[in-house]
């Protein structure tokens, strides 16, 4: 299980060094030590077992997510430019059903980028405080939905 | 007026105006975040000027390592009293700094609009000589042959200034560790960026190091990448600084000087004199000392910023 | 096509500068850190225009570090202010 | 002009647009939270239809993936200072 993990992890650090350092073959020695070590740090700071990614669901949830980010973009646009400007700032309570740690901290980093909402922390028993720019939109149930994706992303269907 | 030099005449304003504006910042810390900023407008600047290498510098330790030291001690001194009456400078004083600052920049001033032009230079040398070290960026084949006793020294003074704050541990505290405490199973926002970037910044840096014998890029600036990973570990607690004391890390400090130096006198024995490297491999020895350096400056900087050991580790008496 | 570039580059300057001016007055340090990380954000999408426009060798590799180190200053902020606590599920 | 170009203008204009736009909320937003919001995802899609524009300026392919990987880690930077900065001033009390 953990060589799987080490493996991949490798094959994604390698192909991150040809993709900012270019493909000459010279260059493929130090690449592969890069690749190494890099992996070698992430072992060390991020154990494998956190998080799996299924590559074909990471595909189509990049794609939505993409589309989510720009209609975040739209949506502050939208209210920073019009002279009105409908806020109706807030907090909402949300209670995550991601039970791995890290799995929860993706989530709330692409959250972090979904239209209208923030997440600024937890409170004490666990459920999550978002930030919103708009209270009376559902939120909440916007959320679920966007984490039902994610988990089905990392395979916690 | 082209766009470009619109373009730039509106960057060079804009350095001005923040630079201005963190002079007369009357607060600490607003004043730290408008020197970053400033710090990353000239870095805009440097590519402007066509010296990406310096660019690189002024990126790696504007945004990473000094912004990171500037903005912790202006929060620490927060709580420090401010500065009483009695001790802040009288009219003769200020006069007297007003005048030497004046003196200054008038020096500075004449200097720059009475510069030659063009300007005496070394750089057509420089570049007729380049092929001889098989380099393809004069920036790398200056620092580390033609300045290599520079570029060494710099290195020791790098190893001068962590023995100094070091100095400033309490006895009790020596053989200690400095910086936050780690929290075991740390979670949130803060700790999931930190298990991500790292190995990331990790293949950047090298990268920046190894191009930098042929493009821009050095040892210096993937060096200082790699002490910026290691400190945004230390800030989001997810692991601590290790011990002063530790061999491996005293081993670390000096490698870099210490690799320079036995092949600088190497070069006594087999090339021209000290610090001369033997013809046709000197590539392949500047990289090979470029290693250790990396090493040297990712482990010097952030034991510069985190300052000296402040308590013995957990399970020491 | 380098004139529309410059321009561009030339207009993210003079928007984030304009924020700039906003909140590098405060009131608070929090909204003087986001102006660190407005530049941040600016300064990276100005450098890249540039150089597409004007062609540097390594304007990218500079790019990337930016990229890198931009939630450095922000970071340094807020584990000065609040120093993250272990108990902390979020 | 190639389509390539037509599609640089049309991109990198529109992100431009998204720039101001986060100007304006940073100028306008009530509260330092909100302004948050502001700050991480207009400029952040700004920057995104920027690198978008410049992908068929680049030199090669070499030079259009660095730019994803630089959009890629100001993402990850933005999602992280937002989350961390949100936090603090909640801590702080809604005083902000």
């Amino acid at each position: 299980m953990s060589t799987t993990v080490a493996i991949g992890r490798a094959t994604l650090f390698f192909a991150l060094w040809l993709m900012i350092a270019g493909y000459r073959l010279a260059d493929v020695p130090v690449g592969v030590a890069a690749a190494a070590l890099a992996t070698w740090a992430s072992l060390r700071l991020m154990p494998p077992g956190t998080l799996r990614l299924r590559l074909w669901s990471l595909a189509s949830f990049g794609v939505h997510f993409l589309g989510q980010s720009v209609s975040a973009g739209i949506e502050v646009a939208w209210l920073a430019l019009r002279p009105s400007m409908p806020l109706r700032p807030g907090f909402v309570t949300w209670r995550p059903r991601l039970q791995s740690a890290s799995a929860r901290n993706a989530f709330c980093a692409v959250s972090s980028l979904l239209p209208g909402t923030l997440p600024a922390g937890s409170d004490d028993d666990g459920a999550l405080l978002i930030h919103c720019l708009d209270v009376d939109q559902p939120v909440a149930d916007n959320l679920t939905a966007e984490e039902q994706l994610f988990g089905r992303m990392i395979g916690h269907d | 007026m082209t766009v470009l030099e619109a373009l730039d005449i509106g960057l060079a304003a804009l350095v001005l105006a923040v630079a201005i504006w963190t002079i007369a910042a009357r607060e600490l810390f607003a004043a730290v975040v408008g020197y970053v900023a400033y710090g990353l407008l000239l870095s805009l600047v440097w590519v402007r000027l066509f010296a990406v290498d310096v660019a690189l510098t002024e990126a790696a330790i504007g945004s990473g390592v000094t912004g990171v030291l500037l903005i912790t001690a202006a929060m620490r001194l927060r709580h420090t009293d401010p500065q009483p009456v009695a001790e802040q400078p009288g009219p003769v004083m200020r006069f007297a700094a007003a005048v030497l600052c004046i003196v200054i920049a008038a020096a500075l001033a004449a200097g720059v609009l009475t510069m030659a032009d063009p300007g005496p230079t070394l750089a057509p040398d420089a570049a007729r000589h380049l092929a001889e070290t098989g380099l393809g960026n004069p920036v790398t084949a200056v620092l580390m042959t033609w300045r290599a006793f520079d570029t060494m020294l710099e290195k020791v003074v790098l190893i001068l200034a962590v023995i100094g704050v070091w100095s400033l541990a309490d006895d009790r505290a020596w053989g200690g560790v400095a910086g936050p405490r780690p929290l075991p199973h740390q979670q949130g926002p803060l700790a999931f960026f930190a298990q991500l970037l790292p190995p990331v910044g990790i293949v950047v840096a090298i990268h920046i190091v190894w191009v930098g014998a042929n493009e821009p890029g050095g040892a210096f600036q993937g060096g200082a990448l790699l002490a910026a990973m290691a400190m945004i570990v230390m800030m989001s607690r997810l692991a601590g600084a290790p011990p002063v004391d530790r061999r491996w890390l005293r081993i670390a400090l000096v490698a870099g000087p210490a690799m320079f130096l036995v092949i600088g006198v190497m070069g006594f024995f087999v090339a021209a004199g000290f610090l001369a490297y033997p013809d046709g491999i000197a590539k392949p020895l500047i990289l090979f000392i470029e290693a250790f350096m990396v090493l040297s400056i990712a482990v010097t900087l952030p034991l510069l910023v985190i300052g000296p050991p402040d308590r013995l580790p957990s399970g020491k008496p | 096509m380098t004139d529309f570039l410059l321009a561009a580059a030339g207009f993210i300057l003079l928007t984030v500068a304009i924020g700039l001016a906003r909140i590098l007055r405060g009131p608070e340090n929090v909204d003087r850190t986001m102006a660190a990380q407005l530049l941040g954000t600016g300064g990276i999408a100005t450098l890249l225009l540039a150089a597409a426009a004007t062609g540097v060798r390594g304007a990218e590799d500079v790019a990337l570090g930016l990229a890198l180190l931009a939630a450095f200053a922000s970071v340094a902020f807020v584990t000065s202010v609040t120093p993250p606590s272990g108990d902390d599920p979020s | 002009m190639s389509v390539a170009d037509i599609f640089t203008v049309v991109a990198v204009g529109a992100g431009c647009f998204f720039f101001l736009a986060g100007t304006a909320g940073l100028l306008r937003f009530p509260d330092s939270l909100t302004r948050l919001h502001a700050l991480t995802k207009a400029d952040n899609l700004g920057l995104g239809l920027i690198v978008l524009g410049l992908l068929p300026q680049a030199t090669g392919l070499l030079g259009a993936l660095k730019l994803l990987a630089v959009w890629v880690l100001v993402q990850l930077s933005s999602a992280t200072v937002a989350q961390v900065i949100a936090q603090a001033l909640r801590r702080r009390g809604p005083s902000s």
